[in-house]
């Protein structure tokens, strides 16, 4: 109908290379460049991320952490995403992405003390790793990402934002805002979605009406793309057409990877009020690692050797993190005052002041 | 009478409401199948059904802006914020059309409004969770801004809240949403918004404060009074309107109060509660009304957020200070 | 490509009956159910509008308002849109509806006494004329018609919530929330855009990359219709089906009705500015009235009688608007104390009989 | 030595500012060829080019959180509010990010950052055009907030602010837009922000205030001396870090203060001062600090904001009152 767009017509297909059970099905419109060395690294770093993460959710259930947000599921898409940046690209993660902070360099224990409750925005230093500080309110970081490369984009420096977000960020004014500035500016900005299903309890289909969550793209002069967020292969190839493009001045997209939060929204939270085991049960069957797996084998890339060599690598990640967390006391109170500003206004001045007499009054009191 | 905890006051309370009027509506992030990530709707879904209680999109402008809608048309929304820092991207529907119009509309339109926001810190939460906001809505003119302390209150100013016919801020105290009291379901005889409790009588230094720091004060009070000092505590509870009558009241019996608070302290509630002291009665002052209340920094990791709520020692400190003036 | 949505592939079109010279061209899609009386009627509200219209510009520049925003050249989209309503309907302007407010009723000085600064959103009684108090803030209503719809869904009431904004309000946050949920909750809303091309100064390409913005509909899951918002009677056509099918339980639609502001934004604003007098003129060449003028006479509906006597009725408006504004004193203070919540709070009590103590001092000074 | 106003004081100041440092950028509705709807921006994108001074589409929470990534990159951005009301939208990144980064980095990064806002009323202006707001900021620990009264504080605290290393909320008092001044620019010896001017010396009675009030309270302190009543004026300029000390030895030699604002009253910075004032020196005040503000309702229509806005009559009713407590 002329003059008439019908939702109906989006297509629901996706991006996919690799099947559920590891067989390669390809995309004829995507290639993949990728080297023995580069599938073997991605194994690993799904590896290591799914066993830190296991381990957040450890330290947790043991009451070392306040609350956790487990990745688990999630592997595919966010090291395949993070593995087609070049080292200068910037990260404007979520709360989520301990896979890709630790692809970083990060070490993940930087990461637990967030949620230990020893530091806020993570111990990491963003400049040196490019990672963003973890954002908690939902989409807002995404506008940070596009600010930033407008920045790239005026110091002409050949940078590439990307930044993560779920599905339920979707529904944010901040989400629209920045994928509409994002497209008039043209900047250099990918936006990654993560579209594990649900929000908390509510499932995609209570968050939007929308065919696709990449079909948003449309309303903001872009492409989107939606690919199957388990096939760490096809979200590779759809992240690295993206950032090439954003870096070579053709402006942002928007990518749907569609996935599952296998575990908890965190871990105070009770996902058997709100699904089915059946449900979980299908998504496991598409585990993005044992999948991976399946076809490196298949494809002599991976040996038995270099699985177990992950595998250590991974026990030995977990325990640094359990070193570094368990016991961990909080940091020095002057480090609060000390950020407030980059210097410490007289009233703030003052109450340091008093906190430190009652401090000492209280120890001479005891 | 039964034991019930300050969270099922209010899930009592707000059955309680939905049973009385057919209009009131409950929606908000994850309030339906989940009953809320506290459990303040836990069953009203259920009960009531999903076009009463209804989970929205996960966008906060979104939940307050549909519910001044819903209020146009002649429902009674009560829409949950799921924390205190995310209330904030609902901040200009509820400044510049929740609190005004009302006035936009020369009176014709009033819009029977609940913002429900757990609110304020020592839950060992992260970052943005355990923010104490009252200031922002108490100096938003239009608002009714409220909070309970006490399983009972908090039943009975929720239906309160629902039934009044201007939009209402309620900051749960979630530090005490655990707390237990014996109470007799439903309490029809709350007071009216606009009007403090007086906790604890006494006669040498008025102690007020509200919602999260009652507990502080009241075992500060204790203290004070083993160490022979008689500390009257008022539970503000209605911030918005000021019970201003009772502070004074009590001031002019004291002549010394102490405001205690978890928000930052400057521009903090404290200082306009201090100020109206001083305008309206300077003269029974013996000495300054002092404030105890967070530091002037964002809301600390959780392993440090001891230090900026005020505890105990700080709460006494000031009652000393202002006692030996 | 599999998996991939390219924004190049929405076509611009627009629906369309009338020829800007007034011949008809029609749309096979749509069909048009009015009758001769309707036709005058329509002409008639377009012609009154416009006339109240530039009585508020005049009164500005006599210094009589504090300011006004014209809708000159946007009378189709917005009578053609009011047409096709209900009585029992409500409406959700912004700030320029003048045409709406009037065909719902609402005397046009009502609106002007905003703009003198005796009221604020407006002097008339939302729930008598179903249309509420103009709102400032840019997309903020929309919200506010979504929650209407969806009491109106809860209640079973049959009636449908429209709100106008403009093509600036689609950069906003709330334009995306009230669109999303509009769509999740299949609310009985109409989304109707007056894309006048310019923000204040800023063209739509700068504030959107999208290539329509009824494209913008595809993520929401509604459809988006793009009308020439000077075509009275495509627009028309196009708001009854959008109305109908809300009406029936099919949801939520977003027509952008392609327009032209040519008065200023406001008449504080100074369009030389930004835009050149040939876009201008282009735009005056496809005057909404003038078209349907035409084509009205051409079909022999409009005789120079009905032509004069709605010219006279707006003369007469015009008069009635003045005699109504100029001179007019504030409305007395205690509507103000009155009208913050129903009963007056003490303080404010207190604040009130201030105020009188001092009017009396100042009165017993002079 | 010029005749200039505020407006071009602004517009100077951020010309210098850019042409000193590449690195600052100006972003907001409009700014760009229009120059804003108050011309601050005037001409500043013919002079420095599309990437120094753009538009943004219309949307303020994207102003905000853009120049946070802007930031963080290394750039210095200024954004403009187009008004006051429509600072709303972008609380969130306000509150959340701009006034926390600094804190959730662990002092690693910070945001250079200014956020223009024209505020306050007096113009006869429509709706949300007349916004009082600097309470919900100087509530906000990890923001400065500032106001300049003067055509040459204008210029030297816009530079100021652009140079300073953390957000600043800069407030600028539209109803002052079109004062003028002589001023030599560059105004280089501007005082740094957390400095107070004392705008007339006097020793009966400390009159506070700030921007927009800044008008009516050198009036009302004239019409006061020519009563014979010693009024010290200070304008406070830098809300947050606030000059305490400045504010203090006036009060000590007078024993009375008023402060006056347009906000409304309740939980307004007045507040807050008045109540430092009875810490800090209670044994000074010879009467309470009084304030005079708006009324505790949303701003009313043009007509009638000549009742809300604190005038001399209201500033020497204050005045009296401490003078014959
Ligand atoms: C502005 C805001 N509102 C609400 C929340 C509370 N909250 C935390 S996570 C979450 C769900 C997010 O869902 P999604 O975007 O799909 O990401 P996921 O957690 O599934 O990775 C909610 C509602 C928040 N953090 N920020
Ligand atoms: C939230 C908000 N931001 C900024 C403004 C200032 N403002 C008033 S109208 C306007 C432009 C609106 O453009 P558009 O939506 O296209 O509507 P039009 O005026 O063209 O009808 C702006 C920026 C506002 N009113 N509200
Ligand atoms: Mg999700
Ligand atoms: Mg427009």
């Amino acid at each position: 109908m002329r003059g008439v767009v019908d939702p109906a017509s989006i297509s629901t297909e996706m991006i996919q290379m690799l099947a559920p059970d590891g067989s390669f099905v390809g995309d004829g419109d995507f290639e993949i460049d990728l080297k023995e060395e580069d599938l073997r690294q991605i194994y690993r770093h799904m590896v290591l991320a799914r066993r830190a993460d296991q381990e957040g959710t450890n330290l947790q259930r043991q009451g070392e952490l306040g609350v956790y947000t487990p990745l688990l599921g999630q592997e595919a898409a966010q090291v395949g995403s993070a593995y087609a940046l070049s080292e200068r690209d910037w990260i404007f993660p979520s709360y989520r992405e301990l896979a890709v902070a630790m692809y970083r360099g990060i070490d993940p224990s930087s990461v637990m003390h967030l949620f230990r409750g020893t530091v806020h925005g993570g111990d990491w230093d963003a400049r040196e790793h490019r990672f963003a500080y973890y954002s908690v309110p939902i989409a807002t970081q995404m506008l940070h990402a596009v600010g930033f490369a407008r920045a790239a984009q005026i110091e002409k420096s050949n940078i590439v934002a990307i930044t993560y977000f779920g599905d339920g960020a979707t529904s944010e004014g901040d989400f629209h805002e920045a994928c509409n500035y994002g497209g008039v500016w043209k900047v250099p900005v990918v936006f990654f979605c993560q579209n594990n299903q649900y929000a908390i309890s509510v499932p995609l289909s209570k968050q939007t009406a929308a065919p696709t969550i990449s079909a948003k793209a449309l309303g903001y002069g872009m492409p989107g793309y939606r690919v199957d967020g388990n096939d760490v292969l096809a979200v590779y190839a759809v992240a690295r057409e993206t950032i090439r493009r954003a870096r070579e001045g053709g402006g942002p997209s928007l990518i749907e990877a569609v996935t599952f939060r296998r575990g908890p929204h965190s871990t105070a939270d009770d996902p058997t009020r709100y699904r089915t085991k059946e449900e979980l049960a299908a998504w496991e069957a598409k585990d993005p690692i044992a999948r991976f797996q399946t076809y490196c084998k298949n494809e002599g890339v991976l040996d038995d050797d270099f699985i177990k060599s992950c595998d250590d690598e991974g026990a030995q990640i977990a325990t640094n993190i359990r070193a570094s967390i368990v016991g961990a006391g909080p940091r020095p109170a002057i480090d609060l005052f000390n950020n407030v500003y980059e210097e410490m206004p007289e009233t703030l001045r003052r109450e340091y002041k008093q906190y430190e007499e009652e401090q000492s009054a209280r120890e001479g009191d005891e | 009478m039964a034991s019930i905890t300050l969270a099922q006051g209010l899930n009592e309370g707000l059955r309680y409401a939905m049973t009385q009027d057919p209009k009131v509506v409950c929606l908000g992030e994850d309030v339906g199948k989940l009953g809320g990530v506290f459990r303040i709707t836990d069953k009203l879904q259920t009960e009531f059904g999903e076009d009463r209680v209804f989970d929205s999109p996960l966008a906060e402008s979104g939940i307050v802006g549909t519910s001044i809608g819903m209020a146009i048309y002649g429902l009674r929304p009560v829409a949950e914020m799921q924390f205190d820092g995310f209330t904030y991207p609902a901040f200009e529907q509820i400044v510049s059309h929740a609190a005004k119009y009302r006035m936009r509309s020369l009176g014709r339109v009033s819009l029977p409004l609940v913002i429900r926001i757990p609110y304020g810190g020592g839950i060992g939460a992260v970052e943005h969770h355990s923010e104490s906001l009252e200031a922002y809505f108490t100096h938003t003119a239009g608002l009714k801004v409220v909070t309970p302390s006490t399983p009972s209150d908090a039943f009975s100013m929720i239906v309160q809240a629902i039934n009044d016919p201007d939009p209402v801020v309620f900051l749960e105290p979630k530090r005490r949403y655990w707390v237990r009291e014996d109470v007799e379901l439903p309490v029809t005889d709350g007071m009216p918004f606009g009007r403090a409790a007086v906790r604890r009588e006494g006669n040498e230094v008025t102690l007020i404060s509200w919602g999260p720091c009652m507990r502080t004060c009241e075992e500060a009070a204790e203290e004070a009074a083993s160490d022979g000092v008689s500390v009257e505590l008022i539970d503000v509870r209605s911030l918005v309107p000021l019970d201003i009558d009772t502070i004074l009241a009590s001031v002019k019996k004291t002549g010394r109060a102490v405001v205690v608070h978890e928000a930052q302290i400057t521009g903090g509630y404290g200082g306009e509660i201090a100020a109206r002291i001083m305008e309206d009665d300077f003269l029974s002052l013996h000495a300054p009304v002092l404030r105890v209340a967070g530091y002037d920094m964002p809301y600390p990791p959780a392993k440090l957020e001891d230090i900026f709520l005020p505890d105990i020692d700080r709460v006494l400190d000031a009652v000393d200070k202002v006692l030996n003036y």
